[in-house]
């Protein structure tokens, strides 16, 4: 669509691709081409910049400290970031707490949360899946009873992201055991540091410390966490799938990642020759940019239907399975292209610090993608509920 | 019945960085062709006509002319309607999901762009008011039998004698040439084979002496041909465009080919799956409808989100489709082809066999379905060939 | 397999080539080459050819009047044959019912049938499929039921290859309407000319007529007809499945395909640059070569395990899978080198016999492979079963 | 437990045309090292292996080499089982399934062979029994930076000095280096980068002054190195096989590596299925086991067929080894590679897939057979490279 930039957004994209340019930490731009995980005080640092410039949540509406840009400039703004190998540094508490606050919390929960994510004051993690409840989401058991002014909450929250990092998890819980299994689940916030949390590390295939499972003993919760309405928490969840659908195909980052495979083909040999001039290579990296497009285009038509005040449905799960197929064929052309140059596994000295170093942890982690947020078997059978006329659930 | 050309061509809104709705006119121009095509070129109407001696209409292909279908993308002055690509393809779609053989690709896209793009104020005179009202078909007759889709790779030769031009060669794979008034005829004026320089392209009348065309059906239901010429003498005004510039205007014209190509592949695609929902939701086996089966729903799935990603390559191709810069045009073309061409081959494959034995049958639509994005899958070169033009373009640049 | 072939196999594999070589009317390898659809009357002329020399119910024991060969043997002379582009002129008699009748027919069926078959002087069809039943074979209406001596027949057979050039065809028919499906279905034989059988021509999307419906209406087939028991017909029918097992791959079909897809692919030009140094095209050529031989190794595999006595298995549902995707991999690769050679359709002229005139009829009649003789979803199924635990149905 | 040596290598019958099943020799070499494996070397075993100080257990090492499977193909003069590569296989298939860390095929296969099949009397005295016993470990050292998987393609130079050898250059991505006691160095004594002659093999003590490795862990829980072999001075006796014809012994080692890598992976891709089959009947999502759906069964139906395809190849490729047409042998090699290299993938990431959550732990084993069977993929070249290969092959034949 670069073909349609008026002079002014042409102007936009110069000032970013300056801005990025000029202020992306070096170290930060290495760990994201290489694929090696960022620290919680790096993110911390990195969005604190970004709001100081007030580029974090660009998301949010101009009330609440967001930019106030048109789609095309969120559009073009998130490609000059991750062309410039610029962390995406967004966080749970952007992308999805800010939104949900702002269409079901109350005036103190806005007043009181919103600024402190915006200033990253705090760290909030996810509390959905559970150790029993995987892609099947509705049946949670995590129960949150009435006890005199507050909740008690009892069970596990499983593979929460950073939840070590976290001082505040949103949360599904069961708040009623009777009725059809959507009904009984509400929208909970809960401090970390309360008595009853423990949070126990799970190492994943790209031996990386970020998920956890999270215990809730007798945790004791006021009533004023509560986010709308008990029973409500089914239809927030609904509600937050809508609003991640610009980030859910991952475009940005695939064109940035893509861009990077073609440098490192460039650069990489195999008997001397450039692989880039490899026909086997050639054609799979073609077919991936075509993949790529479709995706981009795909992703236009539902942000404009969506702007076009079009119901949302189940394009998020058509995006969600394009937009994973894209980022796990990029991610398996980076693996490739590496071959041997990503043997070192999880080297820090100088076998650490190489352009294909952690490849092999990125590939790993990719695989997550078809699983979590409702597995790839799950978006098809809501897309087939659809295509035989069963209509979006 | 609204025709286009009720609707000013200055009313009709550039698609932008984020409006990817059709304007109303478009909409209008993409209904009208669907509604009169359902109603007056049903299944059984489409199959006489290729049963028929010549195999086209030319009472319906007026009709295509009456509602400025056919100049959908030629000038005003001549008749035409003056839109672009993406009106193009509100046409091509609904020719495509209605099996439509007449030559919408072959005379109205390619022929006429053509004259449109190159021809003189007297060429354009003499042929596009006519190919606007679906009096004329005129073709275009590039490639040759060891070219594959090397547009450069042209053999036949045209000699500049006595103030005109004579031509031989032999053109084989002319869409529509059966039922051409004219050819566009590409031929060498200068240069070996490969050059790309010195091809240029001359305006043929197919009644011209020494023109022979060697038609034949061709599995679709349409007709194609090969030519033969034999010093063929042409007057000096027969060339059309510059001489021995034409290669740049023949890609440019394979380039929006394609894109109407794609378009009304996706018209059959979407009607296959259509289908296909319709008949795997009644067809019991195991006492209960198939479309019960997980496996079949997921196949559905992975229909839909084909032609889903093909409807986007098609848009992404079509609003490159003038783009100044012509590898960015040929890149969005070939990324187009090669994508839905793909695509087009695992519909159009599902959706027999999901049908079973009765998708085997010449008497369901489904199967004629497939013959058409079968051969979408080879028209203009196969989707390795535009994966590797693309990747080149990529290179080049 | 070619490095242990021993002396005297290598002695018969040039008596066969040799034999083919001065045997095959061009007009049948230029048809087989090209995929042209053979007439009646071709058929039986070449069969009865090659029943002359012996080599034609190769899989029949030598009491019969097989030619009593070890499976190399076998093996070897289906390469050669096909090598040699020679019709496989296997007829449906030849390959399903002959075996048949050896393990359940009365002496009298056999001394009656067989050698009919061998001298070609029936032509047996198979109805097996009906309009509602399709992969759910069990599901099959067609009734016989007793008055007499004779069984009186109602009913439809659907998909019946060449019915309508057919003297005799063998059929499953249901004896007993009550009781598991299976149980009540019986095997039977028909001759064509009986009263009340009608058979209406299916053309199919290669254009070509060789499926029919038949109709049976109160059709009189005296019970000496009957093959087997009564309700023996569902048991006979998984007999057969064994016995086609070494037809069920096609792998000697596909080496002849494949060798002549090479050939072509050398023969056509791009840019006038032979078709086989394209790039992709080698991929896609040594990519399906590869899954032949995996293929074939799977077929000696199976075949090995089989003359080693082990139980017939789901093996058969591996290698119809296996076979198919091979087969109908290799016409996807023949229309693709054929592009427009092969738009000219049904032309029976100038255009009818070039190289590539019917690769599309093929390329069409292809698709069948994975429909009929259950499709492969129905084979899917089986394998699922058996890897499950639920064991080969 | 019986050790292969108890079998007469002359009562093991070859494979012939139609003799699929192995001989019960073979078969009691394959059951007893899935046996013992299973008992000895579990999951926990292994991990408290990988995260030891060397990353290696010398004692199981031993115990192989007792068991007769480090010998298995090396002749019986030294030691050896006098077996082949149906042999080797029967071993290297259990150790993929129990996900072996020790260097079975960099050293007992790749190490051991270039010296049985090149080495002098003396170098096959000083190596064979110490490798057959477990005594001794000696890997091949013969990829470079920039040489992806072209063998010829050899930049480490040796001079010919004072009636011995010095050796420069840099090696990378060599397997087992941190263990190895010596190493096959391939380098050039004449010729440039890219030439078929001129490339020669030697055998280097790891204890050499200027060799220098610098190791590292493997994502699959191995160690691997780069060399650096900064003028290296060997003996006349270093040179392995004939001055400058290193090429040929060198593409035969990998071949036949090939092979034995192809068994790994096949063990760990049926322990994969195995285990996939067993979670996803337990596992439960909407109240029901989630091999209860037919998307599942369907699934696990592929993985299945995938890896009787690769079983196939397998055997085809191991029944090739030893033929003599080196073209055919590298064909067959070449073919398993490519087609069991795209399947394992497939497995492995369907085996992740399919344990949904779970399988992307490091406390489950899944992950760990994925990072395998990923190294696999691109163990001696990746699935395009081997496709090339074996057409380049044909197009030479």
């Amino acid at each position: 669509m670069d073909i349609d930039f008026d002079a002014e957004d042409l102007a936009f994209q110069r000032e970013v691709r300056a801005w990025f340019e000029a202020n992306t930490p070096p170290e930060l731009r290495r760990k994201t081409i290489t694929g090696e995980m960022l620290q919680k005080d790096e993110i911390v640092r990195w969005q604190r910049r970004l709001d100081a410039q007030g580029w974090l949540v660009t998301g949010w509406p101009q009330e609440h400290g967001g930019p106030g840009w048109t789609p095309t400039r969120r559009y073009i703004f998130d490609l000059e970031r991750a062309a410039a190998s610029a962390p995406i540094g967004l966080s749970m508490g952007v992308i999805m707490l800010g939104p949900v606050l702002m269409a079901f919390g109350t005036p103190e929960q806005r007043a009181h949360y919103l600024p402190r994510i915006r200033r990253c004051e705090d760290w909030w993690c996810q509390g959905y899946s559970e150790p029993g409840a995987g892609s099947d989401l509705a049946s949670l058991k995590t129960a949150a009873v009435t006890d005199g002014g507050d909740y008690l909450v009892n069970g596990s929250k499983m593979w929460t992201t950073y939840a070590h990092w976290a001082t505040h998890m949103f949360c599904l819980v069961r708040t009623a055991a009777t009725g059809k299994k959507q009904e009984g689940i509400s929208f909970l916030l809960i401090e970390m540091d309360r008595a009853g949390i423990e949070v126990r590390p799970i190492v994943s295939i790209d031996g990386e410390h970020s998920l956890n499972q999270v215990f809730l003993t007798d945790v004791r919760v006021p009533k004023k966490n509560l986010v709308g309405r008990e029973g409500q928490g089914w239809d927030i969840a609904k509600y937050l799938l809508t609003h991640e659908r610009t980030s859910i195909a991952g475009v940005a980052e695939c064109k940035a990642l893509l861009a990077n495979l073609h440098a490192a083909a460039a650069e990489r040999r195999s008997g001397g020759r450039p692989l880039v001039e490899d026909a086997a290579m050639r054609l799979k990296l073609a077919r991936a940019e075509i993949e790529l497009m479709a995706l981009e285009y795909t992703n236009f038509r539902v942000l404009a239907a969506t702007a076009a005040g079009k119901a949302p449905g189940p394009e998020s799960s058509l995006l969600k399975t394009m937009g994973t197929a894209v980022q796990q064929t990029l991610s398996e052309l980076d693996i490739d292209i590496a071959a041997e140059k990503a043997w070192p596994w999880r080297e820090r000295g100088e076998f650490g610090r190489g352009r294909y170093a952690h490849a092999m942890e990125r590939y790993c982690y990719s695989r997550a993608a078809t699983i979590y947020g409702g597995s790839d078997e799950v978006q098809k059978n809501v897309l087939a509920k659809m295509l035989l006329g069963g209509g979006a659930r | 019945m609204c025709s286009p050309r009720c609707c000013s061509a200055a009313a009709r809104a550039k698609a932008n960085a984020m409006n990817f709705d059709l304007s109303e006119e478009q909409k209008m121009l993409r209904d009208a062709a669907q509604k009169f095509l359902r109603a007056e070129y049903g299944f059984d109407a489409r199959n006489r006509i290729v049963a028929s001696e010549t195999g086209m209409s030319r009472e319906h292909w007026r009709r295509f002319g009456e509602f400025g279908w056919l100049g959908v993308a030629l000038p005003e002055a001549h008749g035409g309607f003056g839109g672009g690509m993406v009106e193009t393809i509100q046409v091509a779609e609904p020719m495509g999901a209605a099996l439509v053989v007449e030559p919408y690709l072959a005379s109205a896209v390619l022929g006429a762009q053509a004259v449109a793009r190159a021809g003189s104020p007297a060429q354009q005179a003499a042929w596009l008011p006519g190919l606007a009202s679906g009096k004329l078909v005129l073709v275009l007759a590039h490639t040759e039998d060891d070219s594959g889709h090397q547009l450069a790779h042209v053999a036949a030769r045209a000699a500049a004698e006595r103030g005109g031009w004579v031509l031989s060669g032999r053109k084989s794979g002319v869409l529509g040439a059966p039922w051409a008034d004219g050819f566009v005829v590409a031929a060498r004026t200068a240069g070996a084979v490969h050059e790309r320089r010195g091809i240029s392209l001359f305006m043929v009348g197919a009644k011209t002496p020494g023109v022979q065309v060697a038609g034949y059906r061709v599995y679709d239901g349409s007709r194609a041909g090969d030519l033969l010429l034999d010093a063929v003498v042409l007057g000096r005004d027969a060339l059309l465009g510059v001489e021995g510039e034409g290669l740049g205007l023949l890609e440019q014209l394979i380039d929006i080919g394609i894109v109407a190509a794609c378009a009304d592949a996706l018209g059959a695609m979407g009607a296959l799956l259509r289908k296909t929902v319709e008949y795997t939701g009644t067809r019991k086996q195991f006492d209960v409808p198939i479309a019960s089966f997980q496996v079949i729903q997921h196949r559905l799935v992975d229909m839909f989100a084909a032609i889903e990603a093909s409807r986007s390559l098609l848009l992404m191709a079509a609003l490159h489709a003038e783009h100044p810069d012509a590898a960015a045009r040929s890149r969005a073309a070939s990324a187009a082809k090669a994508g839905i061409g793909e695509r087009a081959r695992f519909v159009a494959q599902q959706a027999v066999q999901l049908h079973g034995g009765v998708g085997m049958t010449e008497e369901l639509d489904i199967g004629h379905y497939f013959r058409r994005l079968t051969l979408f899958c080879h028209l203009f070169g196969g989707s390795d060939h535009h994966l590797q033009r693309f990747a080149a373009l990529r290179a080049a640049a």
